[in-house]
């Protein structure tokens, strides 16, 4: 167990590093990167000064060593724009990205489950098709234009404000953006929900649990739920990039102020460094989110630990 | 019991053959429609700018759908975008199917270095959601229809990966490949000939989840400017260019938007209906 | 460095309590309301030099004052100066001015401002000397040899030659002052992102990505702010912005698209305010063959100018802004006074008979010219952009346009032509667009997306205009500066530009024919 | 003698359009304290359903739709749902087929337990752990502390059937249901499984319903039998009127396919066609980082195979005879030892066998629902086995015919695929490919373990006349000693990766010379009636 947990690490290292590698060579790969650094009208002086001050006069293996050493010294760079430490803008960011991916994932998982649920225990029945219609209609909804229409409705007709107004300056205003980022992963979770439990329910240790008189609510809870539990958790590890991605989209939309915003607006200004740091954060946050999955993984599921299987 | 049943045949929920019907016009619309238009989907027009749709007026207008905010007509544009959005989305998942099936049928029948090697590119894949790859992309190159595509048809490679090296471990076990290496086929052979056939239920189906995906991806990039650029066009930069007129203008997104969600709706169910048609342990709960 | 890494620890720590433990913003016990404007962009620093831009031009003025101001309250065009930070102005010899600053105005650090921050403002380590703190400034300084404080409260400022209006140039960005101490302590970096100036806000908070706020400055020299905070929040949709200034989260928002404005002003309680700016957005034909660019069909002007004859601009802009704005002759601008000419032409008009003769006397061959736009950086653009290239295609001339996600690459070769848009507002006079915009020193000459070389007709005119003394002078100069411009046609004007924004309707608030919004007791009606 | 359970005319019907109108049709029977009622049938003969009716858990789909079911000589109330699920695992106790697959793998299995006791009315904590005690001792599972902390698949399968049999038992049931609970087992467990249920059965004084397709299982327990077919009885009678005076020709066949020692022509030796010496192998699975588990799987093993010869290998799961298989194939590079195939030495072959060699040595699997691919016409399967080995598409497709032929398979089965056909088909279908290259050693492995009973004994008739008609060498691997009996000439018998017997058939059986081949032989279920070399007064049946 220790092993494999052991292992699992190692790999998400592994990960990272080719992740910072390939950052670090796509950047080189881009053309001149102190020209990219620089500010857009920095006359040739400017961008030599840059490109000493970022040791491009070295060969590539040593400029890939010091970028390595650097990032593991905790050395990420700083915003040409502002001088700011590149880590510090990005994680100025976070708490609103967490909180809306956070409560998103909450609101997909507790709906999408509860609604998957109650579409399996349903099944065929017309419950069943308008829970699975609600949910495809869920994940085929772009989610911008949903977004846009949860904010015009709600200031236009009940004269209510669900965008940002700076800050995160009260948990209720969460809601409308994470139910909008959410709404997809939602139709997701309900239909794998559904399927999974169907799955578990027509297993034959569901049937010999019914034989020994165990009470169908105590079979549904303490039986199917972990069981069916267990493929949901992987679902969950890869719906997360989905919801990175829709992270981008909703912030922007509803005017949020976390990492996604701050991206597209790096972007704009080609803040080469703080995207360089938010991929690498990503990059880490996902590795990080997709061990964790892992873990879960292996807690749910005795036989894995065993096994080693994965 | 094991029976497993024949691919094809049995009888089709009408939601289904709504669905398939749906695709077939949507396909067509996208071959033929710039023919339902005289205009030219570049083609604009300063005097008749976010024409309503004549269609529901029932104003005497060549417009049909009306126009947008440079006047160009909306019917060309959208057979247009509809045309585009579907060469994104087939070719961008087809990249991703084929790319990463054949690595996953790599890593599945050949484990070792290889396997590892192809499985750390899945999880590096894995750890680097789209967007911010496209974000990260963009920053350093612009934009082509090209980059598009292959940014497009690089995402889910790993989902293909990942889903055919476990349909071909599970596929190894199964007494017809013993069989064949017993015959002494060789390894092409086996894989290509006759693995690959019998996982390839698992790859449609999978091609089914990733299709309306991959459209409501390219959807957002448009959202983030990142998607098809001006003068080519497609559903989702047509609705994202409708997106601040929604209040008076409500044909550029309704349109583009209904468009898109139906395709998508439709691609799902009927992967559903595949997906109930064949194995479905096969395509759930598995994991590498 | 390890030190970095133990800070990374903590903050991510600390958002993480923060994100699930957040506190209500702090209590207002300030009886003026608070205020909140909906931008869609914030500049990157908040120098005043540095971070010239419109989006930077909608914060400084309250945080910073110039030496000298415009008065949009009396001449709608701005074009009579009142004291700002200097109580007066003198010109003491023919190349010198002598400033007395206004005593006790007090920086929001508390200390005084004095001749010492006056003279570090407009120093040559900050704007004009040779690797200058700010460089965007050395063009507006152009021209300036000494800045010396004289007293506590006179600084004199010394021309290269005689020059009647410099005095103005200290309503620009030039003009802002900035507290020496401060600013060489922390450097330029800091002070753009803390900056520290002697306006009536303070600020308080900055995130150029998220908003900057600043509260009232109580020891303000002027009229007290009117508001007790002014939040600009970054608002990225135009939708949200609505959205929000509709439910009344937001008291002002920028930029109504064109056919959007009957939405607007249909809006309970919003009411809709649409000006006229000094600022022209315009195309810059690369007539250069740098970079590669050996077979660029627009180094011929016969090429360019059919361009130019192929367009009829007025009625696109006529379309387009449904007459709330106007096509001007080239350097033709209103806000110039005695130099505006109602009645003056183009040279090269609309006349699609002569484009035809204008391409025929050209060598051009079907290739395909790049025009190089940057997203949504100027409303209508890439509309106009459209028509236009239809009519060049009507003409037989191909032109592609890209749209790209950011200036940086706007500027990267190939491209044939550029986006851009040219500030009017400066001196009064036709000085900038013309001069500093295009001539020798301008970026259009020097930068490394330069896209054109000055003809010597051009520069003999300019520096004929730039050493004028006398009205008829500058005058003639000034008609000939336009001459040579156009018979080279090194770009195409579009319209003046127009801005819009939507505000509470029980507010009273003007922005003046100027892109900068100020929140001070000037331009706000304190009943509202 | 009380009557615990009484069925009479239950009928169970099975949605339109299926092959026959009822799962169940009119069955009547009766269980008394302490007896065991054997419901015997082959797969789909509805003896299943029967016991889900009595349970009152029949799928959605299936419908009573007939008959009384009376319990301790009342009505069941099978409408009364929470009186149902008191009756189910307390009065009535149901043993499972697949042990770990009825028990739920997430949950430890102490805990299992104990939640059936606490839902079926112990309340104290104490009290059920001193009953589970109790119960593990009954089920005389070793270990307790550790199996009670356990997770399901860390048991072995003889373990988990004694878990489930524990919990059939926690409650005293006064009725026992057992499906099949012993096919999953290996035999030897199988032997202790059914010696605990009978012995358990007995002292409680329960009645047992015991469902099974194995005879020789029934010959050893029941006291009354039933044989259904198609969902009807077919036969019913005492355990001793059934076997000795069968009347219906279903119970005859069945009776006629347990397969039987055959005494087999002494022949003359052929040449030595594959000779193996000492192998060794050993698995080196990765156990996570860094680390690696060694499995001993094959160790020492030496054979010996002659042209025309079948030679058998026995041994439960887990002796390794999968194992050696795979090293003769050189599917496996095995760690030590001499293989020779034909005369060649295959330790000449640093990887895999060279494809001449191939076509030398083929193979039928167990499960013929896996070997074929499913997309694949079965002409074409069979054609494309000559054509990997040179010959041209019309001789591989004569030879397909022929060999179609060959296991009494229609010619028009050429242009189908594998759906199509049954499973006893099917493995004809995987002989015949196996044959398409004239090999000269056909190994069998477990080729009729997964099959029904009467279609083993066709499969096994089809293995010996093919043997004699073709004269290959043949490795037939097999679990089960009567199948080995009915066919081999020689016997190797593996227990934990080692040879412990080795010999002709008869001398194995009769004198067998190490206790674990003695165990085996003595869990041969129905042994009396096997020592005698087939049924004479049946085989006078008509």
């Amino acid at each position: 167990m220790t092993g494999l947990v052991l292992g699992k690490i190692v790999r998400a290292m592994i990960t990272l590093l080719i992740t910072v590698t390939l950052v670090f060579f796509f950047i080189r790969l881009s053309g001149d990167p102190a020209a990219a650094l620089a500010p857009p009208d920095a006359p040739p002086q400017v961008i030599e000064q840059y490109r000493r001050a970022m040791g491009l006069d070295q060969p590539l293996p040593v400029q890939y060593f010091n970028y390595v050493l650097g990032l593991v010294q905790g050395d990420f760079g700083y915003s040409i724009h502002t001088g700011r430490p590149v880590e510090e803008i990005f994680l100025a960011r976070v708490p609103a990205t967490l909180l809306l991916g956070l409560t998103a994932l909450g609101i997909a998982l507790v709906l999408g489950v509860t609604l998957g649920t109650v579409a399996a225990l349903s099944r065929a029945s017309v419950l069943d098709r308008f829970v699975m219609a609600f949910s495809v209609f869920a994940f085929a909804m772009p989610n911008f234009f949903f977004g846009i229409l949860v904010i015009l409705t709600g200031a236009l007709v009940f004269g209510v404000f669900f965008g940002g107004t700076g800050g995160i300056a009260n948990f209720g205003q969460v809601l409308a953006p994470a139910a909008t980022l959410g709404l997809a992963s939602m139709g997701s979770f309900a239909r794998f929900t559904r399927s999974s439990l169907l799955e578990t329910l027509n297993k034959p240790f569901m049937g010999a649990l019914e034989a020994r008189g165990i009470p169908p609510m105590r079979r549904l809870l303490r039986h199917a739920a972990p069981n069916a539990a267990i493929p949901i958790v992987t679902m969950l590890g890869l719906s997360l990039g989905g919801l990175v991605a829709g992270a981008v989209v909703t912030e922007q939309v509803f005017s949020w102020p976390g990492v996604g915003q701050l991206l597209i607006r790096s972007v704009q200004t080609r803040d080469i460094a703080v995207i360089q740091f938010s991929v690498i954060a990503v990059s880490f946050t996902m590795t990080l989110a997709n061990l964790v999955v892992d873990l879960v993984y292996f807690w749910l599921d005795p036989r894995i630990r065993r096994s080693g299987n994965v | 019991m094991s029976e497993r049943r024949a691919p094809a045949g049995g009888s089709m929920p009408w939601s289904v053959r709504l669905s398939m019907g749906f695709v077939a016009l949507f396909v067509l619309f996208a071959l033929f429609g710039q023919w339902l238009s005289p205009f030219d989907f570049r083609e604009t027009s300063l005097l008749n700018r976010l024409e309503p749709p004549a269609l529901f007026t029932g104003e005497d207008s060549p417009y049909l759908l009306g126009t947008d905010a440079r006047g160009r007509d909306l019917l060309v544009r959208l057979a247009v975008g509809a045309q585009i959005s579907l060469i994104v989305a087939v070719v961008g998942t087809l990249i991703s199917a084929v790319f990463g099936s054949l690595l996953g049928l790599i890593a599945g029948a050949r484990r070792g270095f290889a396997e590892t090697a192809i499985m750390t590119a899945v999880d590096v894949q894995a750890s680097l959601p789209i967007i911010i790859v496209a974000l990260f992309v963009l920053a350093m190159f612009n934009n082509s229809f090209i980059l598009l595509l292959i940014m497009i048809g690089f995402t889910d490679w790993e989902g293909y990966a990942r889903l055919v090296r476990a349909a071909t471990l599970s596929a190894k076990e199964q007494g017809y490949v013993t069989a064949q290496r017993v015959l002494g086929s060789s390894a092409a052979r086996i894989y290509l000939r006759h693995v690959l056939p019998n996982i390839f239920n698992i790859i449609l189906v999978k091609f089914t989840v990733s299709l309306p995906l991959t459209i409501l991806l390219e959807t957002a990039l448009s959202f983030l400017g990142l998607g098809v650029q001006p003068p080519m066009t497609s559903l989702g930069q047509i609705m994202s260019e409708g997106r601040d007129r929604l209040l008076n203008a409500w044909w550029l997104t309704l349109f583009p938007g209904a468009m898109i969600f139906l395709l998508a709706l439709s691609v799902s169910l009927i992967g559903d209906w595949l997906r109930d048609r064949l194995d479905p342990t096969l395509i759930e709960g598995r994991r590498a | 460095m390890t030190n970095r890494i133990q800070r990374l620890l903590f903050v991510l720590a600390a958002s993480f309590l923060l994100a699930f433990g957040i506190s209500g913003a702090q209590a207002q016990e300030d009886a003026r309301p608070p205020f909140v404007f909906a931008v869609d962009g914030l500049w990157p620093t908040l120098d005043p030099v540095i971070g010239i831009s419109t989006t930077g031009g909608r914060v400084h003025t309250n945080i910073f004052d110039t030496l000298v101001r415009r008065n949009y309250d009396e001449d709608p065009e701005g074009n009579t100066l009142v004291p700002g930070l200097a109580e007066s102005w003198e010109r003491t010899s023919p190349t010198v001015w002598t400033l007395t600053l206004r005593e006790g105005v007090l920086f929001h650090n508390g200390e005084e401002m004095t001749s010492e921050d006056v003279a570090f403002s407009l120093s040559a380590e900050r704007l004009w000397g040779e690797e200058p703190m700010a460089p965007r400034g050395s063009n507006f300084a152009r021209g300036l040899v000494r800045v010396e404080a004289t007293g506590p409260y006179t600084v004199e400022l010394e021309t290269e030659f005689p020059d009647a209006t410099f005095i103005a140039r200290l309503t620009t960005a030039i003009g802002f002052v900035l507290p020496k101490a401060y600013y060489e302590e922390v450097g330029t970096d800091a002070f753009g992102q803390a900056p520290i100036g002697t306006g009536p806000y303070q600020l308080t908070e900055f995130d150029p990505s998220e908003r900057a706020v600043a509260v009232a400055f109580d020891e303000y020299w002027g009229e007290p702010a009117p508001f007790s905070q002014v939040t600009w929040l970054v608002v990225p949709e135009f939708s949200t912005r609505l959205a929000g200034l509709a439910s009344g989260q937001y008291d002002l928002i920028i930029n109504v698209p064109i056919d959007q404005q009957d939405v607007v002003a249909s809006t309970p309680g919003v009411k809709l305010l649409v000006n006229q700016v000094g600022n022209y957005p315009m195309f810059a034909f690369n007539t250069l063959t740098v970079d590669g660019m050996d077979d660029n069909p627009l180094q011929d002007a016969n090429l360019r100018k059919a361009m130019v004859a192929a367009i009829d601009m007025n009625e696109i802009t006529e379309a387009l802004w449904d007459g709330q704005t106007f096509t001007p002759t080239p350097f033709n601008f209103p806000e110039y006074g005695d130099y505006y000419d109602a009645e003056r032409e183009a040279a090269i008009g609309y006349d699609r008979a002569q484009a035809e003769a204008y391409l025929d006397a050209s060598d051009y061959n079907g290739e395909t010219l790049i025009w190089h736009v940057v997203r949504g950086f100027f409303d209508n653009y890439e509309t106009a952009a459209e028509f236009m290239i239809e009519e060049w295609r009507d003409l037989g001339i191909n032109v592609e346009m890209r749209i790209l996600d950011n200036f940086a690459l706007a500027y990267e070769r190939p491209f044939h032509l550029l986006n851009m848009s040219m500030s009017s507002e400066f001196t009064g006079d036709p000085y900038r667009p013309l001069w500093l915009d295009w001539g020798p020193s301008s970026s259009r000459v020097t930068a490394s997306h330069r896209t054109w070389e000055p003809s010597e007709a051009f520069l003999e005119a300019g520096e004929r205009f730039e050493r004028a003394e006398e009205f008829e002078e500058r005058n003639a100069a000034y008609l000939d500066l336009v001459a040579a411009w156009e018979d080279v046609t090194p770009g195409m004007y579009l319209w003046r530009n127009l801005q819009t924004f939507a505000m509470r309707e029980d507010l009273d608030w003007t922005p003046g024919n100027t892109q900068v919004t100020v929140f001070d007791a000037r331009f706000v009606d304190p009943q509202s | 003698m009380t009557s615990v359970l009484d069925i009479s005319n239950l009928t169970v019907a099975l949605p339109e359009g299926g092959d026959r109108p009822f799962a169940v049709s009119d069955l009547s029977l009766s269980v008394g304290a302490g007896q065991c009622v054997c419901l015997v049938g082959e797969s789909g003969s509805g003896k299943s359903v029967s016991a889900q009716a009595i349970l009152g858990t029949l799928p959605r789909a299936l419908k009573r739709s007939g008959g009384r079911i009376s319990f301790l000589g009342k009505d069941l109330p099978l409408e009364d749902k929470a009186a149902m699920q008191t009756l189910r695992g307390g009065r009535i106790g149901m043993i499972f087929q697949e042990p770990s697959a009825s028990l739920d793998p997430v949950m430890r299995v102490g805990a299992q337990l104990d939640e059936l006791l606490s839902v079926h009315g112990v309340a104290s904590r104490q009290e059920r752990r001193r009953r589970i005690r109790e119960l593990f001792a009954a089920v005389r599972l070793p270990d307790p502390e550790r199996i009670y902390a356990a997770y399901p698949h860390q048991l072995s399968g003889g373990q988990a059937q004694r878990i489930v049999i524990a919990m059939a038992l926690a409650l005293e049931p006064a009725l026992l249901i057992a499906d099949e609970p012993t096919t999953a087992l290996d035999v030897t467990t199988q032997a202790e499984i059914l010696k605990l249920i009978k012995d358990l059965q007995t002292r409680s004084g329960a009645g047992l319903l015991f469902i099974t397709h194995d005879l020789g299982v029934v010959a050893d327990i029941a006291d009354q039998v039933l044989v259904m077919q198609e969902g009807k009885v077919v036969e019913e009678g005492t355990r001793d009127a059934v076997f000795s005076r069968p009347t219906h020709p279903y119970t005859i066949k069945l009776l006629k396919a347990i397969p039987r020692r055959q005494a087999r022509p002494e022949r003359e030796a052929g040449p030595l066609v594959l000779e193996a010496e000492g192998i060794h192998l050993t698995y080196r699975p990765s156990a996570g980082f860094l680390k690696r588990r060694e499995i001993v799987a094959v160790e020492d093993v030496s054979i010996t195979l002659r042209r025309g010869q079948v030679h058998g290998i026995v041994g439960e799961s887990g002796s390794g005879k999968s194992s050696l298989v795979r090293c003769i194939l050189k599917l496996e590079t095995m760690d030590a030892g001499r293989l020779m195939i034909g005369g060649e030495d295959a330790g000449q072959w640093r990887k895999g066998m060279p494809k001449p060699m191939r076509k030398r040595l083929q193979i039928v699997l167990q499960d013929p629902y896996s070997a074929l691919d499913p997309r694949q016409k079965i002409g074409d399967a069979i054609a494309e086995a000559a054509r990997v080995h040179g010959a041209s598409g019309a001789e591989a497709a004569a030879k397909a015919r022929e060999l179609l032929g060959m296991v009494n398979l229609p010619p028009q089965a050429y242009e189908r695929f594998p759906h199509e056909f049954s499973g006893g088909q099917r493995q004809r279908i995987c002989i015949a490919r196996a044959l398409a290259t004239d090999p000269e050693i056909l190994i069998a492995d477990e080729a009729i373990s997964a099959l029904d009973v009467s279609i083993q004994a066709q499969i096994l008739k089809l293995f010996r006349d093919l043997q004699e008609r073709l004269g290959f060498a043949m490795l037939f691997v097999t679990h089960d000693l009567r199948v080995a009996s009915a066919i081999c000439d020689d016997i190797t018998v593996m227990w934990k990766g080692r040879v412990v017997e080795q010999g002709r058939v008869d001398d194995v059986f009769d004198r067998p010379r190490h206790d674990y081949t003695r165990q085996l032989l003595d869990a041969i279920p129905d042994k009396g009636s096997f020592a005698t070399s087939g049924l004479s007064h049946l085989e006078a049946t008509p």
